[in-house]
């Protein structure tokens, strides 16, 4: 019987836009064994963050492909986030080492072509540091919201 | 011996100096290596590492009214063996411009105090030090008037004491310094 | 590798005359060297001629505020030695030589810190009223006998060697501590003194209290815990068999000589040990008059020492 | 018009190698129909090496048909390379694509080739106006690797420092997001998708362009803004840290999109960050198969 | 046609109580393909599964998402209650709803649509499943030892007596490690020699280990079930199967002077040819040819060959190369001890009776130098009063290392107790920060050291050692009487921490696994999978993986020999099947996927046609090595390579399920 009243209180209608606030969408893209785990530590903890954001998972940010930063453009995120394992900490020894040459070059690129740099971030966040986690997710998402004008980029369409 | 802990007050007193020193209080684990090297540990009333853990716990009254920060001579031994790298010689430093700027004159080790002050009258008035105006006007301020005073006459036979002090030509530059820091 | 090691890799090696040639060295004397350690300078500058080194007072030079200026107020203790880097800077110099080591100890610090604390970088150099970039090479007088000068040029120069002298090098702790900012010799167990003790031909003397501290500043404000610390010093120097001690700070120089008689009577046990700036033993070995040396400057007179070099050198 | 030395030098190797069949095929260049244009010449008969040329019109990367099919049957081939072009050799070799020993590399001197716009309309002189930006930043006028060379008797270029080659990216970098975005849309919707850019690059050797896979669908297929972006991005950044500069897919484009703008920024890029310049070694390891621990990392939190 | 189901959790209130569950399940019935949606209060409890397992047989579903929390909680639990009804395991996918929604947001609203995102982001996920099958890889069934200290040899025994063959390797001259140095062992004082000889003979003489000394492993390449492996045997110029092990050689070895024992810890000279120590295994020695006066002045000196009964020294011997086959490794290569002369202020190295904790036990032992009677180096005095000083180098950012080197309170306190119990009225002082003696008898042993054998405990570290009249003077703090103290001792004995033996960094990158910055090796798992390395088949014994005492090193020796006989006891080997995967047809072999791949898990496969032409060359996965990582499918470029589980056009997929 309680369950019911559980479910009756909280039976909400989605709605995922308060009219005229910018509300974006932030997509992370996160490695399994740092960044995933620090997320799931900041819920065990309890901490609270901002809920723009959308997480995600592959295996190590090694297999996070740049181009997924792109698709996430193209799909109307306003933020994205690249986050793994510090250097030195990684699961598979050197997967986020290989990634970060290639996102350096690659964030050139897009910078290049006129995308507003602010709106991709990249973060080490480890197993254990739910708590940076939580402040990577706040303050990338409240630097989205501040640029609700400059978030045009060439792959979007306007 | 007894402390009380009054939390805001520990805070406030901690951050200030961690602040000024750019470095942890918490980074200090107590192991005692900067009190076994202290050189004038033997007349000091707490140890260096008492002083960072009263630091720590608030005990801002203690701290600055303490022999210790006046006795040190700022030699570094501390510093430079402390295993967490920790600025032993730099917190004295801070809790002393602390104490000054509050105000603060050490009951027991006002000498100290008062050399340093003379010493940067000196240096304001001067842009650099007149070792016999300097002397003088801290033995007159402490009223230690004989204390050494055998060695003067002989100093003096060996040219070691000059009877007039140089100036600088752009003293006001020093003015502003001294303006902007004091 | 030890700091030392390091040091000599990077540092050894004669460029002083092209610095010197291209009025690139900067003096900067310090108010000691002005006053009570007058001998310090007179003797410095007796050798640097031999080597045909000239270097230049930085013009209007103001007291680096010494200790009590980082001890009671942090931003006059980094203020006043900029002012004097900036002048030099500003004039076109690459390298200054500040003798006095709490001099040198001070001007390092403030060069650290305005290296690595852009905030107060901006707030001094408003202060001063001049820019400071920190490109300035700051030597102590070991650092710039063997760094600057180098051995081999200072070996040509010993004409008469002092071997059968014992000395003891007194490093004290201004010149090695704290060893991120001084950079120079290893912070326990330096040896760039004695390496030119050796080179004077003389035997330095190893014992225990090399780098323990005299009790400099609180000369005047504590003559007892000085009178302690350095007694340990002065009386361990002497068991371990030396004629003399050789320092390269002004303030080692006025609590080791100067107090010494003091320490005799407290203590009730003679030293009897001349206490010698390092320029004043090289400038010895150079055949230079000890007058030219302002020798018979010090406190603790020096005929017995000198009498036997001359003894020695016959 | 008559052999110059250069050409006789270029027939007599070409000769040899194949009289004595270390190779079974040069890649080289010949006179073209017009007198301002060298074409590519495939010779395997001794006899046709007579047609064999070089010219400051020899604009074409010929290195780019050693990704061909066609081209590889014939095992060992020579090949006639300026500094550029040699460079995307040393590339394929650093990438398994062809083995040192089935090349000879025949280098020519190459003091500039002049613009192929220009050369149409009656230009001869090899000259700071004249020839590509990639010849103004050139530093390999004689190949790095060759097996025979062939020295040059043209002048050697004179800069005056006036031309700034590839100005265009300092232009670029000093623009706000919004401009930049501009810019590039502007030139983006030029783009037909054509991929005559893949085409002509030496270095884009994969037998399926990931243009052309669909699970999923990297690239949009339609021929407009937001997928020529995607293209052009993907492009590049397939290119970056490799391309070694011979600006022939930006000479190939038939809308005149400004390619090399973005590839020498991205070689820019990868020299400034890694120290790494492309095709300049074979036994060097590429600058995306290896990392250092000390990597550049300012730009993650 | 996928038919999915989705199952969203509410575990309890606490996704229930932020997460509208009950909406989340509607908007999961809504999607394509989803023929099933139901929310349950516990999922992972017997009823929940339950219900799972009938709703996948009833809607014979191709694939389940669940809404629920972490996968790192319960996606095993899930995969396997689907495997029981015939699904394949990787067709279940989680939406974390409760770690990364409910328990990190607050308005009900927008957590809800947060939760309907993930949910949907998995079925699309889901639905582009492909059947993933567990990779099987033949074993050969002998195991390799790296390194004969205790951990090692207990590996070996261990595995050895479990009937595999064992191939150990110890690269000095006779295995023992570091406990054979050792004089008695703390807390029960057994004389580890006596506990330590038996072992090493019976590893030498067990049927089934074939012992290599003087030794060292010099390639390995392979993976789980088939290491090839080379060992280089250093020529010892002895023959072993004639040594009889009389010592007549290295009596008459004229070189006795001047070559530091590396046993006694260079407080003894050995000679040329030289046995390490008398109860050295094997008993044969060892030819030093870098001091040898045989090498050194032209083959003239054969003193010892001259004395040589059998004949067996054989000056001509060569290293010899050995290449075996094993199916699974253990790493337990040991530690050094930190070198501490970096600490002018305490003069190691100055003042001969400064001396490490490890000289101090050769002082001890009655095999050593002194036969077990304490006398300081530089005059042979029997001391009255030792000072031991602890953590040197240990708790040191600054000039060592951060980390506790664990064994070093106790054995100060075993030292200061048998001083005590050696020398007569004797005194000692141990200068401690805290004291760490948490195994079983420890903290009484520490307390007796203090009540029964008299040793002062001062809390606090020295700051200088220097010498004075013969003394040795030491300046430390005693923190809690708050004063500075000296002490006037005869010797100083520095406890001076650990760190891994030199070149362990060397053998990780040959083993390809991971070692933390220091060098120690790491677990795959610090808790869970402690005796495991990073990478499979390779497991980890003793100091090689940080300090530990010696219970501890040969709990882990058999630890990693259970491991080892536990995969032994299958004829094949299961890996999880995500990993990566090469389509070969559009496959141009650059090979940037072999450059980034950390595992040398990634080889060239050269396509032949029947006449056995080559048709082409095309990259190939190792199963028994690839991790499933995914670094080969960012390096390629024709997107010719993928990674099970987490294929593009799944991640293309979640993405597209968050378009707005």
């Amino acid at each position: 019987m309680e369950d019911k009243d559980l479910k009756k209180e909280n039976h909400v209608d989605v709605k995922v836009a308060e009219a005229g606030s910018y509300d974006p969408r932030i997509i992370a893209f996160v490695c399994n064994w740092c960044t995933y785990s620090g997320a799931d530590l900041a819920g065990t903890s309890r901490m609270k963050y901002s809920d723009n954001v959308r997480v995600i998972k592959l295996p190590c940010t090694g297999r996070i492909d740049p181009l997924f930063i792109v698709e996430a453009f193209k799909k109307g995120a306003k933020g994205v986030l690249v986050s793994g394992c510090h250097p030195g900490d990684c699961h598979y020894t050197s997967g986020n080492y290989h990634s970060r040459r290639k996102y350096a070059t690659f964030r050139d690129l897009l910078g290049y072509f006129g995308v507003d740099l602010d709106r991709v971030e990249f973060s080490w966040v480890s197993a254990s540091e739910g708590n940076k986690w939580v402040s990577v997710i706040n303050e990338f998402t409240d630097k989205i919201k501040s640029m609700p004008g400059k978030s045009t980029d060439i792959f979007t369409k306007k | 011996m007894k402390t009380v802990i009054n939390e805001q007050n520990r805070r406030n007193f901690a951050s200030q100096v961690e602040s000024m020193l750019h470095d942890k209080l918490s980074k200090c684990y107590q192991c005692g290596k900067c009190s076994a090297g202290c050189p004038v540990n033997f007349e000091m009333d707490y140890t260096p590492n008492q002083i960072i853990k009263m630091t720590e716990l608030g005990m801002e009254d203690k701290v600055l009214h303490s022999k210790t920060i006046w006795l040190c001579v700022s030699c570094n031994t501390c510093s430079t063996r402390c295993p967490k790298g920790f600025e032993v010689t730099g917190i004295m430093d801070v809790l002393r411009e602390i104490a000054e700027k509050k105000g603060i004159t050490s009951k027991v080790e006002k000498e100290v105090q008062m050399f340093h002050e003379v010493f940067l009258d000196n240096v304001k008035s001067n842009g650099r030090i007149f070792e016999l105006e300097l002397v003088g006007k801290y033995k007159l301020k402490t009223r230690h008037l004989f204390r050494d005073m055998f060695l003067a006459p002989k100093m003096l036979e060996k040219g070691k004491l000059k009877m007039h002090g140089e100036k600088i030509a752009n003293l006001n530059q020093i003015a502003k310094i001294f303006k902007d820091f004091e | 590798m030890k700091v030392s090691e390091k040091l000599h890799e990077a540092k050894s090696g004669d460029n002083s005359e092209n610095l010197s040639a291209a009025g690139k060295l900067a003096y900067y004397p310090g108010c000691s060297l002005k006053g009570t350690s007058f001998e310090y300078e007179v003797s410095l500058l007796r050798i640097l001629e031999a080597l045909n080194i000239e270097v230049k007072e930085i013009p209007d030079w103001n007291c680096c505020g010494a200790s009590a200026a980082h001890s009671i107020n942090h931003n006059l203790a980094v203020a006043l030695p900029a002012r004097n880097l900036a002048i030099a800077e500003n004039g076109g110099y690459e390298s200054v030589l500040a003798p006095c080591a709490a001099c040198s100890n001070r001007l390092k610090s403030a060069d650290y810190e305005l290296k690595t604390d852009e905030i107060l970088k901006k707030k001094i150099t408003d202060s001063i009223e001049m820019p400071y970039n920190s490109e300035m090479s700051i030597n102590n007088m070991l650092e710039f006998l063997i760094g600057v000068v180098g051995k081999d040029k200072i070996k040509t120069l010993v004409k008469k060697p002092l071997s059968g002298l014992k000395v003891a090098s007194y490093y004290g702790c201004l010149l090695v501590r704290p060893p991120k900012i001084m950079q120079f010799d290893d912070p326990e167990n330096p040896v760039t003194m004695d390496e030119l003790v050796a080179i004077t031909g003389a035997e330095p003397v190893d014992y225990s209290f090399k780098t323990e501290c005299c009790g400099a500043i609180n000369s005047l404000s504590k003559p007892d815990v000085v009178m302690a610390l350095t007694g340990n010093v002065l009386y361990d120097i002497k068991k371990h068999g030396a004629d003399l001690v050789v320092v390269a700070c002004p303030l080692c120089h006025s609590n080791l000589d100067v107090r010494q008689r003091e320490i005799e009577r407290k203590y009730d046990e003679k030293l009897g040990l001349p206490v010698l700036f390092i320029t004043e033993l090289l400038g010895l070995s150079f055949g230079i008059d000890p007058k030219d040396l302002a020798i018979d400057g010090h406190m603790v007179a020096a005929d017995r020492v000198l009498k036997k070099i001359e003894e020695l050198s016959k | 018009m008559a052999n110059t030395k250069t050409d006789e030098k270029l027939q007599k190797i070409a000769k040899d190698l194949l009289e004595s069949g270390e190779v079974s095929l040069i890649i080289g260049y010949t006179k073209g129909s017009n007198s301002q244009r060298m074409r590519p010449l495939f010779v395997t008969r001794t006899e046709d090496a007579d047609k064999l040329s070089f010219s400051p019109n020899a604009v074409q990367d010929l290195a780019v048909f050693l990704k061909k099919a066609e081209v590889k049957k014939f095992g060992k081939i020579g090949i006639v390379v300026k500094g550029c072009d040699e460079k995307a050799v040393n590339a394929l070799i650093q990438e398994y694509q062809i083995s040192r020993d089935n090349i000879k590399i025949i280098g020519v001197e190459c003091n500039g080739v002049i613009r192929q716009n220009i050369a149409d309309k009656g230009e001869t002189n090899v000259s700071e106006s004249t020839v590509y930006d990639k010849c103004l930043i050139c530093e390999e006028h004689i190949p790095v690797l060759y097996d025979f060379l062939v020295e040059s008797e043209e002048p050697k270029l004179v800069l005056s420092g006036k031309v700034k080659p590839y100005s265009e990216i300092a232009r670029l970098e000093s623009m706000s997001s919004e401009e930049k975005n501009a810019f590039w849309a502007n030139e983006f919707d030029k783009c037909i998708k054509c991929y005559a850019c893949r085409q002509a690059c030496p270095l884009c050797y994969c037998s399926r362009c990931i243009v052309e896979k669909n699970t999923p669908q990297w690239i949009d297929t339609n021929s407009e803004e937001t997928g020529n972006a995607q293209w052009n991005l993907i492009r590049a950044y397939h290119l970056s840290g490799r391309c070694i500069g011979c600006g022939e897919c930006e000479r190939a484009c038939p809308v005149n999109i400004p390619l090399m703008l973005i590839n020498e920024k991205m070689a820019i890029d990868v020299y400034n960050m890694f120290g790494y310049k492309s095709g300049l070694d074979i036994n060097a390891k590429p600058v995306f198969g290896v990392f250092s621990e000390n990597d550049f990392n300012d730009f993650i939190k | 046609m996928a038919r999915i189901g989705v199952f969203v959790c509410w575990c309890g209130s606490n996704i229930a109580g932020t997460v509208d569950v009950e909406k989340v399940r509607e908007e999961a019935a809504k999607i394509p393909g989803v023929v099933s949606a139901l929310d349950y209060k516990y999922m992972c409890s017997d009823p929940g599964q339950n219900s799972l397992r009938n709703i996948i047989k009833e809607k014979n579903l191709t694939g389940i998402v669940l809404a629920a929390c972490s996968p790192h909680m319960h996606e095993n639990t899930f995969r396997k209650a689907a495997a029981k009804e015939g699904l394949n395991p990787y067709f279940v996918e989680i939406a974390n709803i409760r770690e990364q929604v409910s328990w990190v947001h607050e308005n009900k609203e927008r957590a809800t649509a947060k939760a309907v995102d993930l949910m949907k982001m998995m079925v699309e996920k889901v639905k582009r499943d492909k059947p993933i099958e567990d990779v099987r890889v033949p074993l050969n069934k002998k195991a390799l030892v790296i390194g004969g200290g205790i951990a090692g040899i207990q590996a070996a025994l261990d595995i050895a007596n479990g009937g595999v063959e064992v191939i150990l390797v110890e690269k000095e001259p006779s295995i023992g490690g570091k406990m054979i140095q050792l004089d008695e062992t703390f807390p029960t004082l057994d004389c580890s020699s006596c506990i330590m000889t038996p072992k090493m003979v019976e590893a030498n003489q067990h049927p089934n280990i074939k012992l290599y000394t003087y030794s060292e492993v010099e390639d390995i390449s392979g993976y789980i079930g088939n290491f090839k492996i080379r060992i280089k045997k250093k020529a010892r110029s002895v023959i072993e199967k004639d040594c009889t092990g009389c010592g007549e050689c290295w009596n008459a070895c004229p070189m006795h002077k001047n070559i530091k024992s590396e046993f006694n810890v260079n407080l003894s000279e050995r000679t040329a040819i030289y046995v390490p120590f008398p109860q050295a295994v094997p008993l044969v020695p060892v030819l030093d040819r870098s001091v040898c006066l045989h090498f050194k002045k032209g083959g003239k000196c054969q003193k010892c060959y001259d004395a040589c009964g059998p004949k067996c020294i054989n000056f001509d011997l060569q290293d010899e190369i050995i290449e075996e086959t094993v199916g699974a490794i253990v790493a337990s290569t040991g530690y050094d001890l930190m070198d501490t002369s970096m600490y002018g202020e305490y003069g190691y190295g100055k003042y001969k009776d400064v001396v490490s904790g490890l000289q101090f036990e050769r002082l001890l032992s009655a095999s050593g130098p002194t036969e077990g009677v304490i006398k300081r180096p530089s005059d042979g005095k029997t001391p009255q009063t030792i000072v031991f000083v602890q953590c040197v180098g240990s708790r040191d950012p600054e000039k060592g290392v951060p980390y506790c080197s664990k064994v070093c309170c106790m054995y100060t306190a075993k030292h200061a107790k048998l001083f005590a119990h050696k020398v007569h009225g004797s005194q000692s002082y141990v200068f401690y920060i805290d004291i760490r003696s948490t195994s079983k008898g420890y903290e009484e042993f520490v307390r007796s050291t203090m009540e029964q054998d008299g040793a002062i405990y001062l809390r606090g570290r020295v700051s200088k050692i220097y010498e004075d009249d013969g003394k040795l003077i030491v300046k430390g703090a005693d923190t809690l009487s708050g004063n500075q103290v000296e002490i006037a001792a005869d010797m100083v004995v520095l406890a001076t921490g650990v760190i891994p033996k030199q070149g362990s960094d060397k053998l990780a990158q040959m083993l390809g696994i991971s070692y933390d910055k220091y060098g120690f090796f790491t677990e795959s798992h610090p808790k869970l999978r402690p005796a495991e390395s990073s990478t499979a088949g390779i497991f980890l014994a003793g100091m090689a993986q940080g300090p530990r005492d010696i219970p501890e090193s040969v709990v882990s020796g058999s630890a990693a020999a259970s491991k080892i006989l536990g995969l032994f006891s299958k004829n094949e080997y299961e890996v999880e099947g995500t990993i990566a995967n090469v389509n070969e047809s559009t496959c141009v072999a650059c090979f940037y996927c072999q450059r980034v791949c950390a595992y040398n898990a990634i080889s060239k496969k050269e396509i032949k046609d029947r006449s056995g032409k080559l048709i082409k060359v095309v990259a190939n996965v190792n199963p028994g090595l690839c991790t499933g990582c995914g670094a080969c499918v960012n390096a390629c470029f024709s997107k010719s390579i993928d990674v099970k589980g987490f294929m593009d056009d799944q991640i293309y997929a979640e993405i597209k399920a968050l378009a707005i």
